[in-house]
């Protein structure tokens, strides 16, 4: 039977990050518990004129006080919507959602570019083996970068080339000569098409979260679809559920 | 006051006029973590057609005010492994009925689904004509009253379960196109189907969906279709089920009222995935409320 | 950077891309507490006949899920009075270019319109095809390609001003309509009238409307007008108003890249009578931020 | 020039009256010192899915503390959302709008019947003349009852006869027979039709607030008209127009 629940929930905390970021924290017993790094929650809107739930990434899962932190950007009505919200409303979710991360590895380089920057927070906290961080931001507004360094190496790569390696995450690897067993990424498909290209190159391991536009988040709408390189044994095309079988897929299981 | 709440659709006795739209619900596996499937008066699955189709490319959704929009492009994995695996696991639920959702580029298609399905456990089938006639240059076969009557027969010459014409309201005359159905022999309508719509996306100067046109589903199209449901009941004698932007109980028995003997519920799924439930409870409490003691009695009540 | 907002509509130079749906607005006098009218594009009146028209019984209207229906009836004063009162009324407005609309229960009567306006001072005519072909059984002349192409071809005969033909959207195939506009010798289209739709009270057991069915405008449907005038744009030369929906400047920028040369508001004005000088303004602010120094270099640009 | 206004205005209390019927003060200057009795305005709702304005009838203008005060029944979502906003919240709203009653006459009878009760309680404050206030209900459940008591006689019909006299307010007029040279009555149209038949039996003047179905809300999408006697200057039809040309008729000027 599934972990998966589907409630209004407290928010605890509601704090803007950057301009246009949101962190947002929820109370849930049911949803810290069952919650792995990786994996995704719904969030349901009250204007009543957007339907659809907004599928917002884990940032951080704290067990002990049984919530959930979820950063995420406002790039339209719904996110908007939660933005406005305050500590002490309640929002409607459901989760947790998709497959999350597979920990694993010995030496272990994440890479985090824009919004996807978030669900590596958790992965970087949970892994227990050598965690280096690589980070892609647009400019010097680092968001989140500093909450990293407690759990390994932290490297940043700059679209204007403000801070750290101008360019992007895989420009700052080769510069940093960055090494290790297992890459695991999420952000945008550019990024990750790269991260894929980097991973063949060096024989590593990736296991890359992909987005796409959702609607029902369970698997049963089969709109949030992504190409894979193998018959799918669910939907006989080759065609994977980026809600149910992802978000995160090994990087030789998808076409990108 | 205890209510009755069964329904018989062209022969086949459900407990409650509640299923789902086809696409929304897959085959219901994966809403049974919220909804108890032997709740439902049948599950409708997602179309099948006689091979695996790959769908269209994404992105294949997009919200719209008040609904959404779609280009799945009918992904399925073909009959063979729907047979194999979705009938057996809809079997488990044995207070519900099981409607078939059918889908085809040509006659051909239809005809060998509906034969493979013969002798299959499934209650009725739900024939999806909105879907593209290749051979007669892309119009949908439910836009042309000839091939709507055409396609009805071939199926009810194939079928050994009751047939669900399944119509498109982007027509001209809804009622030519349920009287054409109604004379191809069809054991009952279900309708609407999704509007054709579009969403462009100004910031990057783009289409939402990679297919450019989507179909238009939820509350949003909810009037066309209570007008569409009225106006085939008027038309025909077979019995209706009826769709488009059911939210809650009232919204379901707007359909009743204007004709629809049962309803389906497809975009609310997405938003409450419980909607299901809720609306049968609701429609009960309003018929206790009101007196009412059979819910079949509303059928067409406002004239 | 200054961005050119002029547009030229079948000969006719708006000083911005936006106007008034028909019947939302009246001739712009009840507005004017809000609105400014020479900051509109062009004021489209409501629908004017030979004759008063008594519309019909309340309730006319009821909303709907991002949207309403309504079922006034095409209530109008004749065309002697709205000649007196209504165009007099809107010659104080230089700025803005006056649309008539003209509706009519059989040719004659719109040819009655279309020859009384012929000396008057006004910049356009529309003419709404969504009325009821009383000789012809009711069907709206709008929804018969050979009846578009006829009413277009009288209207062409009798009018001094450039004639906008304004489609119905309850048709199977609106490029089908558009292109008999065109051959009849349309100067330009208008698209989307309203859906029809019905809405029932349940707990009345009633219609929500006297009339039975109405027309359903608003946000709502906005996808379905948006993918009609898209359609349109590819199957004909002459410019395309569009309308549907349209509640904020995006909106309208999407009927505009979907290849309309300018827009009609209509339901908005009921929910915010400011939305026009909004929406005129937002238009304006995209192009500046997207450096587009002519709002016409991004009529069609989604293709 | 018109003295309409829309804005959003502050929501300065909110109190529910009885089960279903609650009452609203806003605070706005213009709206304030512009309202007369038996006008009304259009409340917007925040909820994209309803787009259509609320029009409530004016209870209680208070020009020195520049408030207006709305009691309003809760008959669908929009009037929902508005009866569970507070103090504090803002809401939007355009009027006055409407005609509103003409003072007159020197002995009045003001009818009010259920939701048509609150617009009396101002017209009872404006009228300068000797003022009867009959007022109908459903049942012992007098909400407003009281605050009519310091600026007249008030006189009770309920439909259950739990109190006053058992009937409709025609009923009460006859039964306490109550004179006056002027009938002032809102409520549903079958109490308007019996006033209207009254004052034509008794040859009284009468002035009728009507209410239907509006979407703009001033008069020019013709959604909310009645029918007139006579051939109406502006639609020239017969037709008037609720929302500009009403809500307040003379009974002899329309069909019920």
């Amino acid at each position: 039977m599934s972990d998966k629940v589907i409630k209004n929930v407290v928010i605890t905390s509601m704090v803007k990050v950057t301009d246009g970021i949101y962190s947002m924290w929820i109370k849930d017993k049911d949803l810290a518990c069952n919650a792995k790094p990786g994996q995704f929650v719904s969030l349901y809107c009250k204007e009543g004129s957007q339907l659809l739930p907004r599928p917002i990434s884990i940032c951080e899962i704290d067990r002990e006080n049984e919530t959930l932190r979820l950063v995420y950007r406002v790039v339209g009505k719904g996110t908007k919507e939660f933005s406005k919200m305050n500590a002490g409303d309640t929002i409607r979710v459901m989760g947790p959602l998709g497959n999350g991360f597979t920990l694993e590895g010995k030496k272990a380089i994440l890479i985090g570019g824009g919004i996807g920057i978030p669900p590596m927070l958790e992965l970087a906290k949970s892994l227990d083996c050598e965690v280096q961080v690589v980070l892609g931001y647009r400019n010097n507004d680092l968001f989140l970068k500093d909450e990293f360094t407690p759990y390994g190496k932290v490297i940043v790569s700059t679209e204007d080339g403000s801070v750290g390696t101008k360019g992007n995450v895989i420009d700052a690897i080769r510069e940093k000569d960055v090494q290790g067993d297992i890459i695991f990424a999420c952000g945008p498909t550019p990024m990750l098409r790269g991260v894929k290209a980097y991973a063949q190159e060096k024989g590593l391991k990736a296991q890359l979260s992909l987005e796409e536009k959702m609607a029902c988040g369970i698997g049963a709408c089969l709109a949030c679809v992504c190409q894979s390189k193998e018959v799918d044994s669910h939907t006989h095309v080759k065609n994977k559920r980026i809600c149910k079988d992802g978000p995160v897929f090994y990087a030789e299981e998808v076409e990108l | 006051m205890s209510v009755n709440m069964k329904v018989n659709i062209a022969g086949v006795e459900w407990n409650n006029p509640v299923t789902v739209a086809s696409g929304t619900f897959g085959s219901g596996a994966e809403y049974s973590d919220f909804v108890d499937l032997n709740q439902l008066g049948a599950v409708t699955t997602k179309g099948v057609a006689n091979v695996p189709w790959q769908g269209n490319p994404t992105p294949r959704i997009a919200e719209t005010y008040g609904g959404m929009i779609n280009a799945i492009g009918l992904q399925n994995p073909g009959i063979d492994v729907f047979a194999k695996r979705d009938i057996p696991y809809l079997k488990q639920f044995p207070d519900t009925r099981i409607i078939v959702n059918v889908c085809g580029r040509s006659i051909e298609d239809y005809c060998e689904v509906v034969e493979r399905l013969a002798d299959e456990p499934v209650d009725m089938l739900e024939i999806n004509i909105s879907c593209p006639n290749v051979k007669e240059g892309g119009i949908a076969f439910g836009q042309d009253p000839k091939a709507v009557e055409a396609i009805t027969k071939e199926m009810k010459q194939r079928a050994k379960q009751p047939v669900i014409m399944k119509l498109s309201p982007n027509v001209t005359d809804i009622t030519e196109m349920a009287k054409a159905a109604e004379a191809g022999g069809a054991d009952a309508l279900s309708l609407i189907n999704t509007l054709t719509g579009m969403k462009i996306d100004v910031n990057r100067k783009t289409f939402a969906l990679a297919n450019k046109t989507g179909g238009l589903s939820g509350p949003a199209i909810k009037p066309v279709a209570v007008r569409m449901v009225y106006q085939v009941a008027q038309a025909v004698q077979i019995p209706i089920i009826g769709m488009g932007g059911i939210m809650c109980a009232e919204d379901a028995l707007e359909f009743i009222m204007a004709g629809a003997s049962a309803v389906s519920i497809g975009t609310a799924n997405f938003h409450n995935p419980n909607v299901t439930l809720e609306v049968i409870d609701g429609m009960k409490q309003f018929c206790e409320k009101n007196g009412v003691k059979d819910i079949n009695d509303l059928v067409g009540c406002v004239k």
